[in-house]
């Protein structure tokens, strides 16, 4: 028999795994011990493990940040979260000019094994500031892993993955998947670094939907059934080590990519997934694609302008349907309740 | 009480009793999904915004956090426009596209608000900067948290504006939490002002929520900023948050601190307090005036449209 | 008769013109006003303009980017100077969350006409984090512009046209450039966003080179002439906004593609040019690519490695040659002296 | 002199004739561009990390920034690597990857340093903390300038290191300068130590650059801190840095400081103070060792080769 579980329980029984298995995990970041646990992701983990290994922290994430390299050079492996990555913003510092860059700067040396957990916000007026999707920064650059699971079984395995890698993880979260549930096996396994999943095969297009999209991308499979398109959905999971060989595998049968980014496209995972497949194609010319994520604007609070800020599975499958057809077609599905998710309404 | 006495106090009672009578109308209006945004309520520590932008003059600028109704309201921002942005509609003061987080009214020197913490800190340090080297006769005002202190711009931002002796006033709205951590779990020592005063900046904490000392206090500080000497100032005023950090309930529940915690303060409601100092005819015409452009400006934000889809791509470059 | 001036003199010239100019100019930074002011670039200024409007600042890049923001809300137009762009890092918040959403965020009521500028270094062991090219991170972020000129001639009419700006515009300069001389007109001009500029116009090949890479791929073309083959030099100047149409129609001729990046591929500069031409040419597909830029390892100091951290005139050439041909030749130029760039060695 | 204040008069000796010596021998290098990096060089200096790393145990560690030699070398670490390090080769301390910025050896306790100022503040704090995690009677130190001092990121260092009673030891090396600005133009009270005993942290300033004292204060503060109570201590040491920011030279001529200002500095060095302290034969038997150490170490960097090409996309990822 299978066992569900939510998201959010997915990554607390990783973290409660982890840290039962290794004394060097410790746990903090605004908030963590605090009633509300990080929406439950940190629920009940201070009192098992003791404020030493779980604790919350000052409005510092420059210097938690620092400290948390500091602890991992120390042997720690410390997980560091922000409830939402935006913040991470005040730690770039650290995490750019250091902790992607000690392994290598001090010869091998030293090395970071660092989890930066980061939750994307979307919906109900998180607005321009808490809505962020900014993992193409930290996929530029060497030395840091980014994962971005989008299911419950993923975000259980890549979070041990994460936290038993010697090297700094940002580990990309997103509020809406929060609601998601699915099966998550009991006891340890792991989603280890640089493997894409065929999430469904398909035959006519491929949809590379990252974070929350996959989601989307997922329903836009859906609605192209429904008009006989065969959609192959794919997710990449990590984004660094990025599995674009399984991507180009896709295309290569396919002929059609749709790349939906969680986050805005230029310079975005998506650039760099189309132009590693120009690279890697350029004996089989002829694919068709077309890159969706954000508007190129900051996110806006009020829900008829955020409607339109993010693709969603009608407006995917419209463009997967156009670029299977070649041509503009006017075809935009009815929305199905049975795909609809939850809406994200609070608590904020 | 002396005429002047009187006229400030009803100033201060009118602006409380503003400033709190909206947030407990945006309270009712929650559950119906008008608003279109998170909402963090200042509904028991109006007394700070109050007493300190009374003391100041309407060329005076603000700045604040997420926490900014009672600031944008005090300081003079536009009501009507200030619901319609919570109900995301286009005549919002920032056309929907900011929400309750994002308030601004430049004319009225409201500057704006931001949700990532400790961030306006130095902008109004800069935008002190700017009114100094143009001698203009105008001071800033930097309105922030307690948990605001803890980020390594508060540090930086005070050792620069006091090199530069720059017009700025500094008020920390200190509620005891970030969140629900109580400042004692985040800071090593309580005494904030100490830390401001090893800038150089004179710093003075009023404990008891007073908002004829804060007044008073604010006043005598902006006065000494404007006069260019010796700089900056800073004015932590300790407070007392009742509803949740975040919404329109309460949060005892949780567990993290008890309600007790804020009877005292409940017993010191300035609200209540200056009301009862006015005489009760007077003071009808004061709630009555308030009851009806609050009816008005919700009235207002709801015949106000949502903003067209045209404008998603607008304003991103100017 | 021409006029000609190196880089540094470029930017101190924009510089003194923009302040003479508007009166709401100041211009700050760590160091501006010291006896080495950035390297020439603010020689003078401090003298002539006086401390109020140039002044150095204490070690605090957050707070004095978001002074520099509050200065710009205030009516005021500052320039903000950090010798490396390593250290932008440290004010990343700032740039991302503020500077680049207040016009949106509040309506279009707020502007931030902001300058921030930032050197790249590179050669005599800067190393890892001295190196760092991180302008992708900024074209991310909508809201930013971003420019990196590559000659004096642009170095002036960009930092006008950046001051003039009412936008934060990120002002790209590189360390190696500063030796470079060149023409510049004397008095006011701008080069505005948005204009991409064909520097040498050629047939078979597309090199697009970027900040300093544009040097590169100019004597690139030189040694391919050597070889018969005719390369078109395309230098962006702005990244954002970015002049795509002018590289589309070039590869639409070539038929070739190299863009050099100046930082690490991934999400990169590069990314964004290949996919944004994947997506316009999907009606004429077959062209031939490849993208250059930074081992994707941090910088590392030894000379040894840090020659083959970087492309250069040969390396590109050599790859520009694979392309035209159609396999690899195993084609290097020899060095030629006269293309060769004085050594940067210090100071530091 | 007792025979115990001989040997420490004898151990100071030679761990300051030693880095003053190397860092000579750099100088004198230079020119000849065998050396492969900026140089950051403490010559002036050498009595703080002397005097600190004194009073610290082989297990404990330090952290430090691009002006590391001293620091690097105080503390045992690796001599002939450091040379290689500087030289660009493959037996450099850092494979040649890091050069004189980015030295280290952690089986000396030396965990690193960083060219960006502040940075490593904060991961000694993290070192700390994990010290304490795991009881182990060790403890950080971290070395930074007064400039970083000024970074944001030092008062969120000393607010959680205080906060959570952390078993570190901050030295701040005040050579009054960062780059060519002089601490007055860029910070609003001179007081660092005020600014650090605000966050409950005890902290002291040596002014006179006495090896001795630095010793003596460390040697308290060490064994304050390892006995884990009250948690962190600071200790600020003026000093002053007598050749130019980075490179071999001077920098008088630039006209932003006098060479007077170094003269007292200069009447008071602590190299050859302490060498008049021994007697002559004795002080010649540790010159000779140390000449001969450091044509080894350089011998040595010449001999090592430089990193191979395949080297280049190694240690990315462990
Ligand atoms: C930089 C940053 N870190 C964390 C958060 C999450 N957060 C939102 S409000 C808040 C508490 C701030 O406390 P305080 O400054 O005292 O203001 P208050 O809410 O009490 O008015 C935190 C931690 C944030 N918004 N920004
Ligand atoms: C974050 C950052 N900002 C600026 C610089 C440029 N910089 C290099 S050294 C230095 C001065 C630092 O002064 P201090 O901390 O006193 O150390 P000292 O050089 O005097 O030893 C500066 C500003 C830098 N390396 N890092
Ligand atoms: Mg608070
Ligand atoms: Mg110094």
């Amino acid at each position: 028999m299978e066992r569900t579980l939510s998201y959010v329980d997915a990554i607390r029984e990783a973290t409660d795994l982890e840290m039962a298995r290794d004394a060097g995990v410790v746990l903090f970041g605004l908030d963590v011990d605090d009633p509300k646990a990080i929406l439950g992701t940190t629920r009940g983990l201070a009192g098992k493990y003791g404020g030493d290994r779980v604790f919350g922290t000052p409005l510092s994430e420059d210097a938690m940040c620092g400290a948390a390299i500091g602890m991992a050079l120390a042997g720690l492996r410390p997980i560091h979260v922000h409830i939402r990555m935006d913040f991470v913003l005040l730690a770039m510092n650290q995490l750019v000019n250091m902790a992607a860059k000690t392994h290598s700067m001090f010869g091998g040396q030293e090395h970071v094994p660092l989890v930066v957990r980061s939750i994307i916000g979307k919906s109900w007026g998180q607005g321009a500031q808490h809505s962020q999707g900014l993992y193409p920064l930290f996929m530029h650059v060497p030395g840091l892993k980014v994962v971005a699971p989008s299911t419950p079984y993923d975000a259980k395995g890549c979070l041990a993955a994460a936290v038993r890698d010697d090297n700094p993880v940002m580990f990309v979260e997103h509020r809406i998947l929060y609601y998601q549930k699915g099966r998550v096996p009991e006891g340890d396994y792991v989603v280890a670094p640089g493997k894409a999943r065929v999430a469904v095969p398909g035959r006519e297009v491929t949809l590379v939907g990252i974070s929350y999209m996959q989601v989307e991308c997922l329903r836009a499979q859906r609605y192209l059934e429904e008009v006989s398109v065969s959609a192959e959905v794919i997710d990449p999971i990590w984004l660094a080590p990025l599995d674009i060989g399984t991507i180009e595998a896709s295309v290569r049968r396919t002929g059609r990519l749709i790349v939906v980014d969680n986050g805005w496209m230029t310079c975005g995972a998506g650039a760099e997934i189309v132009a590693s497949l120009a690279e890697r194609m350029q004996d089989a010319p002829g694919w068709k694609l077309r890159r969706m994520g954000f508007a190129p604007v900051p996110c806006p609070t009020t829900p008829s302008l955020e409607a339109l800020f993010y693709p969603n599975a009608r407006t995917i499958a419209a463009a997967a349907f156009d670029l299977v057809k070649g041509a503009p077609q006017g075809w935009l599905p009815a929305a199905r309740a049975d795909l609809k998710l939850i809406e994200f309404k609070g608590p904020f | 009480m002396k005429r002047d006495e009187l006229e400030l106090t009803v100033r201060l009672y009118r602006s409380l009793r503003r400033i709190r009578r909206v947030e407990e109308e945006i309270v009712r209006v929650y559950p119906s999904d008008s608003i279109k945004s998170p909402v963090h309520l200042s509904i028991g520590q109006e007394a700070v915004a109050t007493g300190v932008c009374e003391a100041l003059e309407p060329r005076d600028v603000v700045f604040g956090s997420y926490r900014g109704h009672a600031m944008y309201l005090a300081k003079g921002g536009s009501l009507p426009r200030m619901i319609a942005e919570l109900y995301g509609k286009a005549d919002g003061c920032a056309r929907g596209k900011g929400g309750s987080m994002h308030l601004v009214d430049v004319e009225r020197g409201v500057m704006g608000t931001s949700a990532v913490v400790g961030t306006t800190i130095p902008n109004a340090v800069g935008y002190a900067y700017a009114l100094k080297h143009r001698r203009e006769n105008r001071i800033a005002v930097s309105f922030h948290g307690d948990g605001a202190t803890e980020e390594g711009v508060f540090a930086e931002s005070l050792n620069f504006a006091a090199l530069k002796q720059l017009p700025i006033l500094f008020v920390c709205e200190n509620n005891g939490y970030a969140i629900h951590t109580h400042q004692s779990r985040r800071q090593a020592t309580l005494d904030i002002c100490t830390r401001v005063r090893a800038y150089g900046i004179p710093a003075e904490t009023i404990e008891d929520g007073d908002v004829f000392r804060i007044f008073q206090a604010a006043r005598a500080a902006a006065a000494a900023v404007r006069s260019g000497s010796p700089g900056p100032r800073y004015i932590e005023c300790i407070t007392s948050r009742w509803l949740e950090h975040v919404g329109p309930g309460e949060d005892f529940e949780l567990g993290f601190r008890s309600r007790e915690e804020t009877e005292a303060w409940r017993k010191n409601d300035q609200v209540a307090r200056l009301g009862g100092m006015l005489p009760a005819p007077q003071r009808s015409v004061i709630d009555e005036a308030i009851e009806a452009e609050i009816a008005e400006a919700f009235a207002f934000a709801e015949a106000s449209p949502f903003p067209p889809a045209g404008e998603l791509l607008m304003h991103l470059y100017r």
